[in-house]
């Protein structure tokens, strides 16, 4: 029973004690002393001196520094991006939600219209607490409005209060995945270090080619 | 009082505050204590309450740390941080569990026996304290330097099994009383090979006391016995049911064993005893096998026999974050088929070596050790083939022949789909 | 001495830790010994097949992620093979390929999780398991820079997959793929030599290839008993002809042999991964909308189509009406089926073998009651 | 490379050992008689042209006027496939048809979710239980005219638990 197997896995175990650890602290990491003082970027010493209170809740590990959690930029998160300039209505995504969330009621706008106003808008909701990520909304979406968010921490006391409004969307912050947006991808576009401000990047901005066009709308017919 | 009884400097300084005009301590240099003359009984009384008040709470605070000591070692183990939240890398977090175990609902089944199962959790932890008391910690630092004192700790921690079987007997749960049952075979088959290892150290140190055991240790034992150390290791494992042998806890296997149907602060008493007898295993094995608070001088004694401790400690929580469980029959042949021939002979060997040499001086400890170690390798190396598995040969994927007939046959031609798909 | 005995039935699950999610056996055993197994299914049965016949053929990719939870890139590829048939789609060579290296990986991640909840159930004590997962996380991760999700994936679609692979994929995969390589070394050097676990996996369970074949098990668990039957090879779909792999087969068809199994089809599946990076070429990754759109509407017919999941052969049977929506899904689950001979497997075993035969046959209960 | 069993052939085959059993036969499966099946199966697995010894799946759909089980054989040595169909309770009459438990274990869970989910009776299966859903469920949810009840009328009842 006592072999060479059982001493090699105890090297293995022990190797791996000696390794660093694999998992990330969430939401904020704990710090010590030092790690306090170099975040407030002064020495340990002077930390100590300067700010006595933040240099005792260090010591007793109360001190914590906020972590970004490593993200890809494709993440399918459930702070939905939207951009209402861009939407016109067309119910495309709720159309294509397998689970029917996405409730858009909408109301014929004024007559001389822009581009993408000919619809308005009275209801756009997202039920959260159903939803499953999927993406198939935004992958559906023909005018880029709709994006997945890149943000996680939507979590709330009341099953209703998940439900995502107009008005919410509106005013989120304008952080979109690129999922299923390769032009963001080619643009370099950063959701976790910069918001969107102009609608206009938010789209494919693909033309498509006079060949095309004539075989699509020539050839074929 | 007798004068034995002084030579403890722990007792000796609570009881000469105390006591008054005591010839024992005007003797060694206390001139009056708090109390009135001919109350040395009364003294007395006060200073064993005090001594093991101040053993019982150093004890549950050490738990305290180990708890927490063991599950940051989970960690590292397993490439994770362990508990890191409350206090200084989360030193706190066994106070919190503690709280938060103590408010939690106290909850008895309905057709549990309500008396026995009550009494269960502190029959468990009552046995893992005392087993302390017998146990040096420091020079002169103990509660009692009892003369059969190994005889006395193989008496008290065989006592825990008892209690396991009255919680799952009283809180009629099957799968409690399967844990139980294994717990008593387990104890009945490791109390032997765990009793016979000692007696190696018993010969060699010619005494049952464990002060004079530490005193006898002119080199660690563990050098002069590295097969009773070995077997008592193993065995000792096998008694607080840890991994490898954890067969009454076995979550994977019986869920929680006997603490099934237990919540609240009844299954914190059992909890804290299951680590009161990891650190008691450890001082124990730290006092038989690696010369308990001997060390090197500038060093305080206390500071060398938590040193050991802790290294002990280290490799028991090794242990078992390494290895996979053994089942049932496997352990337990392991422990009459292995142990058990291992300690006859390391008793043999030792009772040879002891005829010649009856009062070992360190020269001729060193020479016993070195007797010892290839007997030691040599045995375990026979046991292990005699008991052990034959070597597993894995076939690499190109040579394994096939054994069913797979593809071998082909189908008539106008058998297959006409008009292509193919499948 | 003969003593006196009497069975014990014990329930054991829904919510034992170790029945890998909720299943429940009614267990009875004599001492020690387990004398009769009768599994409980259906805790969490959710209706996949109902459902899919109100959903379109799109929308239920995201239904069959959550059928296989740790495997759910080898159900989009088994569903997707199937519509693929069903409506004649020609997929884009780059979006197989893509859908190969996903799935490959996935088989990966699925096997470090059979593995390592098998050594958990060995009683390990977490060890092993943390160790694999922490593996798998790195493939978890690849997935998400591939579709932005870890888990539930919903990676592939009719004729491709939905978006190709960002820029930085492919050099986190070249090192993930060492990596995976380094860590199946360390859990070999653990795990493949250890004593206890040979004592505790070698020779329990023992199932000859007749009656494993008979009962319809496939996948690692009939690889372990020396039938070389694996769909990848057998009835290549995708480009599975265009790769090069060994089949690996161990003669013993015991625990040990199927844990071994797993542990070298996941080198095999990072040589096919390897493989399909040298092979690969740009180009679209799905058919533009033109040709497939996204409401299928397959003619009128049934299919079966079925690849090599990791847990065995995972097909589905679809039959449509010509309509948006199949008329009928059927699963073939594996989970399910591989669980066939769990009684021959369990009866005359100790009990403390029970979790350790029934991990070493690999189930997710999201598959076996779907 | 696995082979289809092309539907005639194979219907042709078939009658050849058990004549009058083939109702129909399309390029790709086989209609057989649904009291016949057990014969069938037998002679398709013991039979040395076929050796079907894998049965890959066995489901069954719903086809408003009948119910159609379907059988997908799998055959290791030939490394070949092939579709078996029956079509059974014609007209919705209560569907029966003969287990093949006792010639592929493999069906036995398969056999009992068709039973559970689409209320096809399998006669002589030796534990003809519901699998996913309790004993007592109301209905078989598979099929196209199964309504949805409110399931806290009707409580699980015990019959499962001995």
């Amino acid at each position: 029973m006592i072999g060479m197997g059982l001493p090699r896995g105890f090297v293995v175990t022990l190797k791996n004690f000696l390794r660093p650890h694999s998992t990330e602290q969430y939401p904020d990491r704990h710090v010590g002393l030092f790690g306090a003082a170099k975040e407030a970027g002064m020495n340990p010493v002077q930390f100590l001196v300067k700010r006595p209170g933040d240099s005792l809740k260090a010591i007793a590990g109360l001190a914590t520094v906020p972590v970004k959690v490593k993200q890809s930029a494709r993440f399918r998160g459930n702070e939905f991006t939207y951009f209402e300039e861009r939407c016109t209505a067309c119910a495309s995504c709720a159309k294509y939600c397998p689970l029917g969330i996405i409730e858009i009621v909408s109301v014929p706008g004024k007559i001389d219209a822009q581009e993408g106003e000919s619809y308005k808008l009275e209801v756009f909701d997202i039920d959260i607490g159903r939803c499953m990520f999927c993406g198939l909304c935004v992958e559906a979406c023909p005018y880029d409005a709709l994006h997945m968010g890149t943000g996680f921490e939507r979590s709330k006391y009341v099953r209703d209060d998940l439900v995502i409004t107009k008005d919410e969307l509106w005013d989120a912050e304008k952080r979109p995945s690129a999922f299923y947006r390769p032009q963001f991808e080619e643009n370099g576009f950063d959701p976790f270090a910069e918001e969107m401000e102009d609608f206009h990047d938010a789209g494919r901005h693909e033309r498509k080619t006079y060949d095309e066009m004539k075989k699509k709308w020539v050839d074929e017919r | 009082m007798s004068a034995a009884f002084l030579d403890n400097s722990l007792w000796r300084n609570v009881y000469c505050v105390l006591a008054g005009e005591s010839t024992e301590c005007a003797a060694r240099d206390y001139s009056s204590g708090l109390l009135p003359g001919g109350m040395e009984w009364l003294a007395f009384l006060l200073s064993a309450l005090v001594v093991a008040a101040i053993f019982a709470n150093a004890i549950l605070g050490g738990v305290i740390v180990l708890i927490w000591g063991e599950r940051r070692l989970f960690g590292r183990f397993q490439n994770r941080t362990g508990p890191n939240r409350w206090g200084p890398w989360g030193t706190l977090t066994s106070v919190a569990d503690a709280i938060k175990t103590m408010f939690k609902e106290d909850l008895v089944p309905a057709e549990a026996d309500r008396i026995l199962f009550n009494l269960a959790p502190v029959m468990i932890a009552a046995p893992a304290l005392i087993v302390f008391s017998v146990i040096p910690v420091g020079v002169g630092t103990y509660v009692a330097d009892l003369n059969v004192g190994v005889l006395f700790i193989m008496a008290v921690t065989s006592l825990t099994t008892l209690s396991v079987l009255t919680a799952a007997w009283s809180s009629a749960n099957r799968i409690a009383i399967l844990s139980a049952l294994r717990s008593v075979a387990l104890l009945v088959s490791y109390e032997i090979p765990m009793a016979l290892a000692l007696v190696g150290v018993i010969m060699l140190a010619g005494s049952m006391s464990l002060g004079s055991i530490i005193e006898a240790q002119a080199i660690p034992f563990i050098l002069v016995q590295p097969l009773g150390f070995f077997v008592f290791f193993l065995a000792a494992m096998a008694e607080m049911a840890r991994a490898p042998f954890d067969l009454t806890e076995a979550e994977s296997e019986l869920a929680a064993g006997y603490l099934n149907d237990y919540a609240s602060m009844k299954f914190g008493l059992f909890f804290l005893a299951e680590f009161i007898a990891e650190l008691s295993t450890s001082a124990i094995i730290t006092t038989l096998f690696l010369s308990g608070w001997k060390g090197w001088d500038p060093i305080p004694s206390h500071l060398w026999f938590a040193v050991k401790l802790i290294l002990v400690l280290f490799v028991i929580i090794w242990f078992r974050m390494t290895l996979p469980r053994l089942r049932v029959d496997q352990v337990l042949k392991f422990a009459w088929k292995g142990l058990f021939e291992l300690t006859m002979i390391n008793i043999i060997v030792t009772a040879v070596l002891i005829a010649i040499w009856p009062e070992p001086s360190t020269t001729e400890l060193w020479i016993m050790a070195a007797i010892n170690w290839p007997v030691a390798i040599i045995s375990i190396w026979v046991v292990s083939k005699l008991l052990g598995t034959s070597a597993y040969e894995s076939p690499t994927p190109s040579e394994s022949a096939p054994v069913y007939p797979v593809g071998t046959e082909t189908l008539p031609a106008n058998a297959g789909v006409q008009g292509g798909g193919d499948k | 001495m003969a003593v006196k005995t009497q069975p014990v039935t014990v329930n054991l699950g829904p919510q034992h830790p170790s029945t890998h999610g909720v299943f429940r056996m009614r267990v009875m055993f004599d001492g020690e010994e387990i004398v009769d197994v009768e599994p409980v299914f259906g805790y969490l049965h959710r209706g996949t097949e109902k459902l899919a016949e109100e959903r379109t053929y799109s929308q239920i990719i995201t239904l069959t992620d959550r059928m296989d939870y740790v495997s759910s890139m080898l159900n989009n590829q088994s569903y997707v093979l199937a519509v693929e048939k069903l409506a004649g789609i020609e997929p884009m060579p780059r979006g197989v390929w893509l859908r190969m290296i996903a799935s490959e990986l996935q088989r990966v991640a699925s096997h470090l999780v059979a593995t390592g909840f098998l050594l958990q159930d060995l009683g390990a004590l977490g060890t092993p398991l943390i160790y694999c997962m922490r593996e798998r996380e790195r493939i978890l991760d690849l997935f998400e820079m591939l579709c932005g999700a870890r888990i539930t994936n919903s990676y592939m679609r009719p004729g491709g997959v939905f978006m190709d692979a960002p820029k930085e994929f492919w050099p986190a995969l070249d090192r993930e793929l060492d990596d995976i390589v380094n860590t199946i070394d360390e859990l070999e050097a653990y795990l493949s030599g250890n004593e206890i676990v040979f004592s505790r996996t070698k020779g329990a369970a023992v199932l000859p290839p007749e009656l494993l074949i008979n009962a319809s098990i496939t996948g690692p668990m009939l690889r372990a008993s020396g039938v070389d039957w694996d769909l990848r090879h057998r009835d290549p779909y995708d480009y599975y002809d265009k790769v090069d792999f060994n089949r690996v087969l161990h003669s013993a068809s015991d625990n040990y042999a199927r844990y071994w199994v797993r542990v070298q089809e996941m080198r095999e599946s990072v040589k096919i991964v390897r493989q399909c990076i040298e092979q690969i070429e740009p180009g679209p990754v799905r058919p533009s909308f033109d040709d497939v759109p996204r409401l299928i509407r397959p003619p009128v017919g049934d299919v079966y189509s079925a690849i090599e999941g990791s847990k065995g052969e995972l097909g589905f049977y679809l039959v449509s009406d010509g309509s948006i929506a199949p008329y009928r899904m059927h699963a073939r689950a594996s989970s399910l089926i591989n669980l066939t001979l769990l009684r021959e497997m369990l009866i005359g075993e100790q009990f403390g073998d029970l979790f350790v035969i029934f991990g070493s046959v690999d189930l997710n209960m999201g598959e076996v009651d779907r | 490379m696995t082979t289809a069993w092309n539907g005639q052939a194979l219907a042709e085959a078939i009658e050849a050992f058990a004549p009058g059993t083939v109702i129909s036969s399309s390029a790709t499966d086989v209609w057989v008689e649904p009291s016949a099946i057990s014969n069938v199966c037998e002679g398709l697995k013991t039979r040395s042209e076929f050796k079907f010894d894998l049965l890959s799946s066995v489901t069954a759909v719903d086809y408003i006027d009948h119910f159609e089980v379907v059988y997908h054989l799998t055959s290791l040595p030939y490394a070949a496939t092939a579709v078996l169909k029956a079509k059974v309770g014609q007209g919705r009459t209560e569907a029966s048809v003969p287990s093949v438990v006792p010639i592929w274990r493999g069906a036995d869970y398969q056999e009992r979710e068709v039973w559970d989910l689409m209320g096809i009776r399998f006669d002589g299966h030796p534990n003809h239980k519901r699998i996913m859903l309790w004993e007592g469920f109301p209905g078989h949810p598979l099929r196209k005219d199964y309504v949805t009840y409110d399931q806290s009328i009707q409580a699980p009842n015990d019959e499962d638990d001995e």
